[in-house]
Order: C-alpha cells, then structure tokens, then sequence
C-alpha cells in the first residue's frame, strides 16, 4: 500500500504534459549503472497487517502503565492529561510546518508566545526559546554559548550533573577549542554513605571559566547551594547555565533569583510521555543581554497591517537560514510539537496544580525513602533537599535487586552501577505523582522480600 | 468558524483551576521541613484556567493554522506529503509511549527490534553500511555525520579546517560546519545549476575536510557529476557529505552509497512522513560507509538470536548527541510508514514525487522564469514571474497564493536565484489539486499585470492581514508580562 | 482558514483510491461460482479519492460546524457542557472499543462490571429501583418508559387509553406516547410557567394511563406542585413519567424517585456529558421505582458474588429495545465521567448549573421579556425581546449571536411561549464566558431598536448566510445523483 | 474533580447580581424534606486515578484483537481504517449538537447529506434518512411505517431472520395493534442439516399483510431468493421491507433492483467496532414515494441569500418537534457521529475497496468452510450463498466446543442454540476480512483437536 494518488489516466496525462514517454525518463540525470536499483525490503502491508504487526511489536514491552515503575534518571513519567493528546494530535498543529508564512501559522506563533512566557516565569528569566531538542543538547548549547560570550574555553560541571548531558556536551565541543572539567562534587563514605563535597565546585573556578553548569535538582536527585556559588561565578566574569527540572519549579525558586545566566532543563516530562526517552522537549531561557546569542526559533508579537495583533518568528538574523555560517547554532527543526504540549498542560496545570505535583512527588518519595530506608541492608542516601528522586544503598548489586523487583512485577529503580562502578549498589529512586502509595508498598515489600 | 484569540494568560482568572491530580495517600511532608525557606519559591503567575478553557483556547489557536489537512502545502525542500494516520495510532500504543529508556532490555524487546529493523529498512534504502537513528532533526544529523568526518580526520591526524559547501546550500550546512570547528569554502554553482566543476578543482586540496552536497540540490536538481566530484574529493583524502533531506526524490531511483557519497543524513519528517508538528519534533538518521561507521554515535542496537541489546561498545564513537536514542516515537511512525509501502512503495513514492515536479514545471514555465531549463527532480525554482511586473515581488505572489486557498510555496531560497519560488508538491497531491494550484498560479501571473495591487494587499483570506516584521525585530515583544502588583 | 467545499462525490476521480486492505492469504473464490449472477451488482458509483483526499475533504467539513470547544453554546434543554477528553480516552481503550456482544460472560467481566456499577450510580444519583442502560437516546428511553407504563396497565388488565403532557413538553413526549398506542392529552400551563392543577383535576380519570412531565420542565422551572400532581395521577391509578432531560438542574438537589414520579428516562449525553457528536450517538437510561422494575427490558446485568452475567430472567419484561445493550461505549463515557466527578462533584454541578441559569436571567431580564418571573433552575426562558422592534424576531437575535461569535440559544420552543428563547448556561461556562454572551445580548437588544438590519441580515460572520428552507422542503434535493452516462 | 470552573470570587458576585445569599436558596422550589439528599457514591476520582481504573476495568475483558474471533451473528469486527478515529473524534464533529442552526453547522449537514447520497446508492433506493440507532429499530420503524401506509396490521418474517430484530420489532408493536407471523423459512433435517423452505413466506402472505420483512443475507449468513418473493408481495398490496447487510452490497445486487419499499441496516461494521455492540447505526432508505412517511433527520441541498449552496435539515414536518403526536416517529438523537464515520470510511473505500472487502470475506469464510466441514464431526450446513457467516454443526454443544476454543485462545462462533434450543450444536461462524488465514488455521487446529 502506498500514498499516491495517481490513477493511470491521471499518470499518462501528465507524462504528456510534460513530454516524455515513461517517469524513467525523468531520472536521466542518475548515473545508469546505478540507477532504479532492487530495493531488499520486505513487501509492503496493508493498513490492517500493519497495525496488527505493531501491535504484536509493542506487545513485546512492558510499560511503565503495565508495571509500577520507579525509573527516573533524566526522564520521567509524570501526569499527561488527555487534552493534551487530544489537542496536539489535531492536524491543523500536527501538519503545519515551521510557521514561516505568518498569516497562515499564528496558531503556533502564538502557542511558542505562550510558551516562552512560560518558561520565562517558571525560570524567572527574561527571555526564552521556542525549544530545543532536549535538555542535554540546550546545555551543550548553552555551555558553547557562553564560550563564546566570554570568549573563553573551559567549562565547569560538578559530577553529579546528568552524566549523559556532559557526554552530549563534550560530543559538541568536539570541534571547538573547550574543555570541560567534571569536579568531584560529592564523596563515598566507607559506608557507601553519599556526601556533599559543592565546595569543589568553586575552587575550580578560574580566570579562564567560561561557565559552570549546575543541575536543580542534580542527577542523584538533591539540590546543591547556588546562590554563593553564583557570586563566585559571575566574581570570575563567568556564566552560571543552570539546568533546572521544570517540575521541580513548581516549588523551587527559580534559577533566575539565584543568579543564572542561561536556564536550561527538559520539558518533556510536562508535555509527553516517556516514548523510550524520545520526542523530549528542550528548554532554554536566559537574560535579555545574552538575547542575540541565543539558539533556536523565537515567536514575537507584533500587528499587521490593519493594527490588529498577530504573532512572527523574529530575530532571525540569528539562525542559520539566515546568518548561515554565523548562525548561533544550526538547530533548524526543534520540538514545536512537544512544547505545545507543555504550553497546555501548563496552562491546565497553572500556579496551584504546579505546586500540588511537586509536593505529590515530594510526598511520596519522602514516603517511599522512609519505607526503604527502614528495611534491613538498605539505607537512603541522599545528602541535601530532594523533590521526587533519591539514592538508596542496596545490600547487593542493583542489578540482582532489579532482578529481583521484575519479577516481582516492578521496574526498579537506575542501577548508578552504569555512572560509576563503585556505586553499584546504589540505586536512583524516582517517585512521582504516578506512583500509588499501593505501588511504593510493593516495591517495599519486594525489597524486604530480598532483604530476607 | 474563525476567532480572535487572546493570550491564555488573558484568559486566566485568579482561583480558576484546570487540573485534577490525585489527592496524596502518603503521610503529608511539610514543605517547609523538606525544602529550605531561600530554595521555596513565592510566586508564579501562570495563568489560571478550566480544561474548557485551555481546549476551546487552542482548538481556536489550532483554526487560526493552515495544515497538510487543509490542502497543497507546496513548501520546496519540505517534502509537505501526506502524513498518514496510521502512523499516529501505531505511535501512540502505550507498548511504545510508556516505556522508559532505562527499563531492562528483556522488558522492551520489540522496541530494540522495531529500531533496529528500521535502521536495516533504511541502510537497505540508502546503500550505506550502517546508521543511527539518534539525532532529533535534519540539522542534528547533519552535526552527527560531520563530526564523524571529523573523527575520522582526527583519527587519521589532522582534522583539516575546511568544508566546501555550494553556494545554493540549505543554512544548516554552513551552520553544521561552523559548530564542528570547519571554515565553509562556498563553491559556486554553473550555468546548470549544480556544482561547477572547475572551481571545485581548484578548491580541493589536503586541508579540505570535506564537501557538504544536498542531493538533488536545493534548485531540485541532480547532481549529474556527483560520481566524478566524490572521486575528486576522495582523491585528495576529503570526505563528501550528503544532505538528504531532499531524499524524497531518490526513493528507489538510487541509493546514494553508490554515488560515493560518505556520510548522509535523512529527514525522517520528511522522507518518512513523520509529522512536521509545526517544527518538530522531527527525527534525523545519519547513515554512513564502511569508513565512517566506527564512529557513530552510541548506543546503538544490536541482535545476537533474536535478542536485540542496546550497542555502547565502540571505541571509536564520536560519543552520544542525544539523552537517550533520538524522538523514538517518530520512528515508530517512520517504520509504520516504510512497511506499509514496501520496497514498491518506496520507489513509487520517489518517481511520483518527481513526476508532479516536472508536471508543475511545464504547466509553469510560460508565466514564471524557469531558471534552469532541465529536467527537475522532486521540486522546481523559478525566479519570479517570467514578465516582471512593476513593484510586484515573489512575496506578493506566494502571500496571493493564501487567497487561492494554497499555503505559499518557499520564497527567496535558494538564495542563488533572484526572487526564488521554490516548489515541491510530493507524491501524494493528486493531478486535480495540481491542477487547481496551476489555475492559481496562472492567474496570479496574469493579475500582476491587471490588478497588482491584488497581489501587494494580499493576503486579504488569512486571520491577519500582512505583518510587521521590522518592528517584531527592532523592539522584540517576545513574552507575556505579569502586570505589576 | 475556512473553505468552502464541494460533495466528496465531485472531488472523486475514476481510478483513484484510499482503500488499504490486505491481499487474500486462501485459496480465490470465484466470485461467478459463489454467487448466481442475479445476486451480483454492476456498478456502485462511489466516491473514488485518495486517503489524504479523504482527510481533508472531512477536515476542511470540520471547520463548517461550531462546537462546544469553539466556544459557548446555549441550546436549551440541549445541556452543552464540556465533554471531558478522559471520557473519550476511556471508551477508546481496545478493552472496551473491541469486545463483542456475544462473547462469553467470562471474558468480558470488567465491561458488565462497569454496566452493573454505572446502572448502581444512576440508581444513586435518581433514587430508582432499578435502571435500563438499553436505551440508544433520550426518546429511545421514553418509549422503553411508556411501554412499561403500558405493561403496568396491562398487567393490572387494562392498558388505558390518555396520556396527558402538558402544553409545554417536548415534542417527543406526544410522539412517544402515539407511538405506544396512547392519545395525548394536553393539559395547560399556568400563568406561574407549571401545570395548571385544576384543569388537571379535571383532566385526571380511570382511562388516564399516565402523565409525562418534564422536571424541570422545559421553562426551566420546577414544577413546584410535583409531589401533588403524582398523588393525583397514583390516585386514579395512572403513573408518572418523568422526562429527565433536565437532569442536570436536579444533581444532587433532589432523586426524582423521592418526588413520587415513577419513571424516568436520562440523556446521558446531557448530563453526564457524553458528546452530542452533531446529534448521535446519544446514550439513554430508564430509571423505575419498585412497581415497573418487573418490566424493564431484557438483559439486565446482575452480579453473584462478584461475578457479573447478562440476566434475560425476567418474565414480565417488555422484551428488547435494542440489538444489543445500547450505547456501551457511551456508558464507559458517563461511568468515567461520574466516577470523576463523586458525589459532592455532581451536587456541585447541578448547584452551579442552576447557579449559571438564574445570573443569565438576572442580567439579561431588563433587556429581553422574562416569562415567568420566579427562580428558574438550570435554564430561563424569555418571549424576545422586552421592548419590540419593528419586524425583528427571535430568529434575528438568535442568528445575530453568531456574529458575536456564540451559538444561538433554542428559538420558538417550548411552542407556549411566543418568541422563545430559550438558553441553558450549564455549570461548565465561566462567569467570563457569561458575561461576555450578556454584554453580546445587551449589545443585540440595543442593535434592535438602532440597526435593526445588522439583525435581520445576520449572520455575516459564518460560512454560509441564511439558507433557503422553503425551497429545500418544497423540492428536496437529498442526495448526490450519479452523472447519468 | 469536577468542571466547575467558579472561583469562590466569581461564585460572589454572581449570587450577588441574583440577590440571594446562598446558592442553596434558589433550589427553595424543591420539597424541602427531600431537598440535597446525601448521595451515596463513592468519592470522586482525579483524572489519573479514573485512567487508572478503567484501565483495570478494561484489562478485564478480553477483546477480538488480543483473540482471533469468529463471533458475528449482528456484530461484526471489520476493519476501521485509523482516519476514521482521527477525523470523528476532532471536536468540531464531536461536540456540535443536532444541526438545527445550520449557518454554523453545514459540516455535519453535508456529511449527512453524503451519508444519505451513499446509503441510496448502495441499496438502490431513491432516498435515505441520517440514521437510525441500529438495524433493530430501523426495521421495526420500517415495518410499523408499513403498517401505516397500507392501513394494514400483518408483518411477516421468516424466521431465517436476526431473532433479535423480530424481538424489537415485537417490543416497538406492543401499543399497536399489529401482529408479527414468524414463517418457518428452513428446516433442520435429521443429519442437522438446515434446508431452505423459503416458498413458506411467499404462502403466508394475504391480503392483511401490510409487509414482509426479509433479510440479505438472513441471520444464518446465506441468501434467500427475493425477485419473485417481491413480486407476490405487491401483489398483494404489501411493502417488502429488507434488511441488507451494507458490507454484502459491495457485490450483492441492491435490494431496490429487486423490488424493496424500504431498505433498513446495520452500518456499524462499515463505521465502528464492536463496542459490546454500541453504538450502531441504523440505515433507513426508501422509495421518493414514502419519503414523507419516513422517520429520523433529513439534511436537503438549498442555497443561502447570496446564492452559495448550503444544506439545512429538512422536511422536519414529518418529526416529533414539530409534528409531535402525528410525527413518523419519535426519535430525535440519532446516529449521526456513527453515519459520519460511515460517510469517511465508504469514501475510503470506494468502489473498488467495497468489492474487495466483500471478497475477502467471501474466500475466507469460505476457505474456513472447506476447513471445518472437512473435520470429523463436523460439517457446515449453509443451503445458499454466503459470504461472511456459515453454519457449522458440531459434534457436540457449541458451549463445549466454545470453551475448548476458549482454553485454545479463540473466541467460537456464535452458538445458534441461543436461537432454538435444537440448534444447539450448530455454530454461526462469521470470518471477515480481519481473520487472517493464521487464524482460520488456527480455529480449525483447535476444533480438530476437539474432534479427537
Ligand atoms: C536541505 C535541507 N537541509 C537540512 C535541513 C534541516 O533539517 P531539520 O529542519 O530537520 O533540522 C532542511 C530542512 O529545513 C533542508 O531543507
Ligand atoms: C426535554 C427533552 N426530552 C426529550 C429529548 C429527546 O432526547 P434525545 O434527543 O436523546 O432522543 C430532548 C432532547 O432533545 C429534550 O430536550
């Protein structure tokens, strides 16, 4: 099955129109040895066939909805409500493109508007971007912007940034002059005990600091002291790039009042669902001064001819279609998609529903921590306030309790055995609203289970 | 049914409330205990609403949008075709939408199969030896193949510092360039429309770390020296890139490894019809030869038996460009989309595509200037109207283009060809809505003669008349303001 | 963006198709041998379009209709308040969309649990015995409600012969009653809006099967002499049938059961929110007290120590009204929603219901011609305008609404009241929302007596002006007419 | 939760500009001793918590895509293709009322006029109404309309027809004084063979006969001889009424060719999925001559003021808000969302998609017949031509057989003892064009075990 519309009539007409005898004609151009080759691929399906098979396909996972589920580690299952779908899967938002025709596109200008004053408040900074690709690729671009702000080339993250985002960010900075430095942020008791060791952070701060790039909450789930820290910064002439969890913003001061230059953090757990780690939902926001420097789309408002209000993409001279090899990053297509859908369920959510999902999260991971931290052989671990994950010592490799969660019908927690050998025995709790009291008791009973 | 709408933060209403989560079943935690009194936030304005609200505010946003399902979206290099729905309904199973990257391999076995059968689907479509599906977007892909160009100079050692690039090129490629430590050479394109052979002899030499070549080009053109120009740029150690995101065109016709083309990006959005979404979430491929594989990025997935496993073990890998393994949902809609059409589909797909190219440039070439006198291939560029008529502007016709129902065509891209109209209609308009579209166009080049003024007021038929730009970018309105308290 | 569009019968073109359907994986069957020739049709001259033709033709149709989610939509008696999106999740899960009817009772528990306990909730909500969820529609579930009325009467030897319904009832009242067999027999209102008590009295004998009364009644007031009137009718052996479109005003404010009234029939697409879809699928429920549950229709859902199973044992049942149980997914549709909303959310909805109706009254009463000048409940009627325009009507307000961008109110019903017009906020609209439509009002009142023409001109703003209704009931033009060849 | 969008703020001033104090003052009409009763439901659920349980309650039930399924017998499980979904449930569609304002409703009023231009061609007749709530009541609506127009008080079926039908049919004749004859139209031979004994109809009809009411194809799947039936039956002054299956007339001969009055259906199976069997959607079409006596919407072609076309409901003198007690019917609600989906999907298909949805039912219920007959024990016993349902007998009670399937993850035909008691090893199996061949062998597998 495919497509095209064509009916043979339809097909010898316009072979006339245009005077050749056969479409083969048409791709002279291609060298002939080469051309219309076989095409190996299994034969094509009908509707019905194919969505038997994709169901078959998607019968063989298990699903955070299947299993209670208490993975986080970058990317979450929060609450989407069913407007969301509902409203994003509407064709007039899913198959428009770029809104580079203003006039037939001020739904999505004016959905981006929206957004970025969202995550300008949520971060308390001064303007925002229409989106990014996700959280790890804003921060590399962040972190390359400031390089180029400040013309200078090292960067500093303490290690208990999301190790997969300094991974990203060293990919980009693979062309440039930058380096990037990971502090050793918190320690390991003999006891397996996490400490905080933020002082780190500062004393490698130099003359030479492009920026320091911090995470709120951090990967293992705490919030670091920023605010003195930022005066350490900006004492050096750097940039502070925060990466705040925007859920975690719904309680949290925002970076924007302790001093961040650029905001960064995902969106996608306020717009999608996990989708095995993808579509995510980049966010961007920074300071009016840094505006220019800034990557990606922006939606402005202004009037048309007539006076009456009407949405554009502006500042274009920025992006590459523009500026090309001056452009401030080549990121063309972003996450309009997504960032609608965060735009909605922000708008759903508002001030008290922001609020009444991190304390949901805080409530139940507290929950869940004082339960685990109770069982025999196991201890949370988890050095400073945290909203929806902390770390729990295990008595065995946290690949065995996992082992042991699945088959009793739980998806454990991020073995950080994957980020650091010697914290195998660690795991990465994550709780959020999700999570049923009924679903943490199972987990906890699980874990006692394997305690015995 | 068309309404002004204000902003969601116009709308609000102080104690108005859209949400419902669940009330807490854990013993309450104080706020106050858990989270330091400086680390709590005192206020956030965001607006407050109903669900009615927010649905009826962006259904009307949404009718205030021109889309594939309102009619011909002839934007060039877009590939603007039919987005099947199919795809969405197989995209949105919770077997996919729920699943956590870091689940247990064993607990999403059909997801690692339906990625890694998609990557086999596409190296089969392209020629090449392997790819990774991780980037987000066309320009992400792009920034993937060229730092693995990169590595390989690296490898080889020196990275070289330049990249060749025609002058008709898409933005991203400079743009690509520049982020991966390159200086852009711009070769200039011939009287033909395609790389001019002799200055590119004279660009080459052992410092060049590459060309980027978009196949065809932006003019909808196939770069009928493509072989001799990769064997040129091999012959002094260089590397050529192919931006694919005019692949649609290929579908079936050739597969660019066998051009010798390196390293090549795809533009599952649109290829591979996964929704533009009004700009994004796109989904990118990057696929690569046998020289270039080691250094993709990592994971990828690998099967042994049946089993399928995600892949780190490259020493080579430029590393990871994404959180986790690129919009995974988009390719469950591109492998939706490239099993049904099969391997007949797929070449149909590309010669239908540039069978209503063609169609298009015939039925055009009296009223508008037909810059290069060829056969095109998916997508044709004219430089405007064939009779210029006075203060008329290829802006005015693709904004008259809206009171005919259409969506504009690209304008002033390539940025080679003056007043450029660059127009790709995809395989799946029909000859009836070509038809009407021609009628259009036809007419408009006749009214630019009687009744310009027709053309420079339009469009008149959109929810906003023509707007102002200068002042947009001159004084950047580009967020809601709380009101002072 | 609005379109006019043509028939999808003039947008077909020989040869060209949407359809996917697999290839036949058995042996062919030779359609000349299974099938005799005079069994076998010619020609069907359907439409033939392509998928994407098929998308948008629909879409584009989309956009000709106003709905709830444009924007306010004050039908009275019609109950348009938001239609949750869960609720169309829910009745989307496969475990609901694709069980079939005759499936064994084993494999279909959570549907018939979910039957048992919405019909619990109903009972709940109504303070009924028993309830019927077979009803497709409100008048679906009227007849069902008459016909046990009938086999009451019939039982007790005697099926009577007068139905009375007073002047004010909806049309499917009398029609309902004709089609059990009954003559109606209208008895009037009074100068209070309710059922005048002594032409009652006077109307009340042996041969009196029943009453059918609407509470409220579709004035929207409360018939305030309810309990009376049902001892009057049980006093001469006739029953009392309670129309409960109106539900919505009594939520939680009184069980109709508790008013004496025997049977009640529900639109579950009023009150409990299932979508009108542009008039279907609807979804009823027959509410009884002890004396007609023998004879509600057959299956009901029973449930055995938590198990559930279809229960056809019911002697005295009046048989079957449907070919399976109703409207199921329409059921999951309320069950979501009232599960949603609990006890306290329903008595909320109908307090600010009723709450919504009274404020319209009250700011809209110095401008348009109060009816009855008392407590209204979930809807108010006026008789036009309060000070008359040289020859505008009801019909001009109404269709004046729309260029103020709301959906006209009911125009002309209920038929007592001359210039009806008739509006039901429901407890869903903001107090934004309603005041905007009253200052829209106030604003068209004025326009009445100033430029009475933007009235009878109106409306300018929707895809089409007024139509031709003569003509189209004169000479029916009702369907597409293949071109003869 | 609720939908309640007051704040206490708005709630204020309204009770204010209504001048009382409490909301509770405006309900005084109500007898104050059964005024705010308590009601006893269970608390109200957050929108992921009902998720949540209906989740549940949906996992519960299996479902004809998690089993194979041979279950027909009214309901069928064809194939809906995904654009159906997408295109009824946007808004616009799903949340308009009745179209009685029609300057903003001629969306759903020219896809009703589609829907009525293409149940005409389908079955032959002159006109069609908007739809009906299922084949049920659209055939006891025709039959009692019959009834009406000859002034007559006999219907006639043969009992080859849906029992369940009959059974509304009887329900709908309660309050008129009409009769139903049952014609026995096939006998069971000794070997349980079912024969055809269709002449049985043709003698029961008299000069009281205000109808005959067949179906195409009957209940049992096969398709009785009608030419020469309807012509007896206007010789007697009657109306034939029949009952097509619309997804037959992709290649059956429409039953206006033959002589029907009234043309009645179930359209599900062309529009939604099984859904426990609602909603349906019931087709109704006629001859021009009984227009004004059809029940149900109408919408009619006509042109606005400046000359545009438009469409209007119409003929509205023949309904209840307007003609009330003399109205055709009493219905109101309809099916219109179902005739919508209808009206996308036969666009879909087309021509060409109708016969080939018909042929493959037809090869492979008739391939799964050669498969079954061919089993010891069994044998299918179908005395005419069918293309989707046959009989099979068993060798044993269908409820046994079922079960064994069941325990086989299959879910049996329909068990026609459900009908007549003496049918009880009789099975109506239905194959469509969603059972793969996989299936088929699969059932057939499993009855041959049954066998041994
Ligand atoms: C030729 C060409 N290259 C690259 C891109 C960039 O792709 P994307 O927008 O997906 O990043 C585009 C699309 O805009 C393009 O047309
Ligand atoms: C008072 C009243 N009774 C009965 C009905 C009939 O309900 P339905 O349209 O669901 O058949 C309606 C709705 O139109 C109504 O308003």
């Amino acid at each position: 099955m495919d497509y095209v519309p064509h009916s043979s009539a339809d097909r010898e007409a316009m072979l006339r129109a245009i005077g050749v005898a056969r479409a083969a004609d048409l791709f002279h151009d291609i060298p002939a040895d080469v051309r219309h080759p076989q095409l190996d691929l299994p034969p094509g399906l009908s509707e019905p066939e194919v969505i038997r098979h994709l169901n078959e396909l998607a019968q063989q996972n298990q699903n955070v909805q299947s299993l209670p589920s208490f993975l986080g580690a970058g990317c979450y299952n929060h609450f989407i409500p069913s407007i969301v779908n509902a409203l994003i899967l509407r064709g007039e938002f899913l198959t428009s493109y770029t809104p580079y025709q203003p006039e037939l596109s001020q739904g999505t200008l004016q959905a981006m508007y929206e957004f970025q004053s969202m995550v300008c408040l949520l971060t308390g900074m001064d303007v925002a971007n229409a989106s990014m690709y996700d959280e790890a690729t804003a921060t590399a671009e962040a972190a390359l912007t400031a390089c180029s702000v400040t013309k200078r080339a090292k960067i500093v993250a303490p290690d208990t940034f999301n190790p997969t985002t300094l991974d990203v960010l060293e990919t980009y900075a693979e062309g440039r002059e930058v380096t990037l430095e990971r502090v050793p942020a918190f320690t390991i008791a003999d006891d397996g005990a996490l400490r905080d060791n933020w002082d780190a952070v500062a004393a490698a701060i130099d003359g030479e600091t492009a920026c320091v790039v911090v995470q709120v909450p951090n990967f293992f789930g705490w919030v670091h002291e920023c605010q003195e820290l930022a005066e350490t910064v900006h004492a050096h002439g750097a940039l502070l790039v925060v990466s705040a969890d925007p859920v975690s913003l719904g309680i949290l001061t925002p970076p924007g009042e302790y001093g961040a230059d650029v905001v960064t953090g995902e969106g996608h757990g306020l717009a999608l669902p996990p989708g095995l780690g993808g579509p995510r939902l980049g966010l961007y926001a920074t300071r009016k001064k840094y505006l220019r420097q800034m990557p990606g789309r922006v939606s402005g408002m202004t009037k048309d001819i007539e006076g009456k209000r009407g949405f554009v993409m502006t500042l274009q001279a920025r992006e590459q279609h523009i500026r090309r090899e001056k452009a401030t990053s080549n990121i063309c297509t972003n996450e309009a998609l997504a960032a609608l859908a965060f735009t909605i369920n922000v708008s759903w959510l508002g001030p008290a529903g922001m609020r009444k999902k991190a304390e949901l999260c805080l409530a139940k991971s507290h929950y869940a921590a004082a339960q685990i931290d109770a069982l025999p052989g196991f201890a949370v671990s988890t050095p400073g306030p945290y909203i929806k994950e902390f770390v729990a010592r295990c008595p065995a490799p946290v690949d065995a309790v996992n082992a042991h969660l699945l088959e009793h019908g739980v998806l454990g927690g991020y073995d950080l055995g994957n980020v650091r050998p010697e914290l195998d025995r660690h795991m990465l709790v994550c709780v959020t609203e999700l999570n049923t009291r009924e679903d943490i008791d199972r987990l906890v009973a699980a874990l006692r289970e394997f305690a015995n | 049914m068309q309404f002004d709408e204000p902003l969601i933060f116009e709308r609000s209403s102080p104690g108005r409330r859209g949400y419902s989560l669940p009330e807490s079943d854990v013993p309450d935690v104080a706020l106050e205990e858990a989270v330091p009194a400086h680390w709590r936030r005192d206020d956030l304005p965001l607006p407050e609403a109903s669900e009615l609200d927010v649905v009826r505010h962006f259904t009307r946003l949404s009718q205030r949008n021109y889309s594939i399902e309102h009619g011909f979206y002839p934007l060039g290099s877009c590939t603007m075709k039919y987005n099947p729905k199919v795809n969405d309904a197989t995209a949105g199973l919770p077997g996919f939408s729920f699943i956590h990257p870091h689940q247990p391999e064993s607990t999403i076995q059909g997801a690692l199969s339906l990625i890694y059968h998609l990557s086999q689907a596409i190296m089969k479509i392209t020629g090449y030896a392997n790819c990774s599906l991780q980037p987000a977007a066309g320009a992400h892909g792009e920034l993937c193949g060229v730092l693995m160009m990169r590595a390989h100079h690296v490898k080889q050692g020196n990275p070289r510092r330049k990249m060749i690039i025609p002058d008709s090129a898409h933005g991203t490629n400079p743009a690509t360039a520049a982020m991966c430590g390159y200086d852009s050479i711009e070769v200039p394109s011939s009287a033909r429309g395609t790389v001019d052979m002799d200055a590119l002899a004279g660009l080459l030499d052992e410092d060049v770390a590459g060309l980027m070549l978009t196949v065809p080009n932006t003019l909808g053109l196939f770069e009928q020296d493509i072989v001799e120009i990769c064997r040129m740029a091999h012959d002094v150690g260089a590397l050529v890139y192919c931006d694919g995101a005019n692949m649609n065109a290929l579908l079936g016709a050739v597969q660019p490894a066998a051009l010798g083309l390196d390293v090549l990006h795809l533009n599952l959005h649109k290829t591979f019809t996964t929704p533009h979404g009004g700009g994004g979430p796109g989904a990118g491929a990057t696929c690569v030869n046998e020289t270039l594989e080691p250094y993709l990025p990592v994971p990828l997935v690998r099967e042994e038996d049946g089993a399928y496993a995600w892949d780190y073990d490259r020493p080579d890998s430029i590393g990871r460009i994404h959180s986790f393994y690129g919009n995974f949902l988009n390719q469950v809609r591109a492998y939706t989309y490239i099993r049904t059409l099969g391997g007949e589909g797929i070449e149909r797909a590309g010669e239908y595509a540039v069978l209503n190219g063609n169609y298009l440039k015939e039925r055009l070439r009296d009223a508008y200037a037909l810059r290069y006198d060829r056969t095109c291939m998916h997508e044709v560029v004219f430089a405007g109207l064939k009779e210029k008529a006075e203060g008329v502007r290829t802006l005015d016709v693709a904004k008259r283009m809206i009171d005919y129902g259409f969506h504009p065509s690209t304008v002033y891209f390539p940025l080679i060809v003056p007043e450029a109209l660059m127009i790709e209609p995809t395989e799946t308009e029909n000859k009836d809505t070509l038809d009407e579209f021609i009628d259009a166009l036809l007419a408009i080049a006749e009214e630019a003669q009687t009744t310009p003024e027709k053309l420079k007021e339009a469009p008149v038929s959109a929810p906003v008349r023509r707007l102002d730009e200068t002042t947009a970018a001159r004084r950047p309105n580009l967020r809601w303001e709380p009101p002072s308290p």
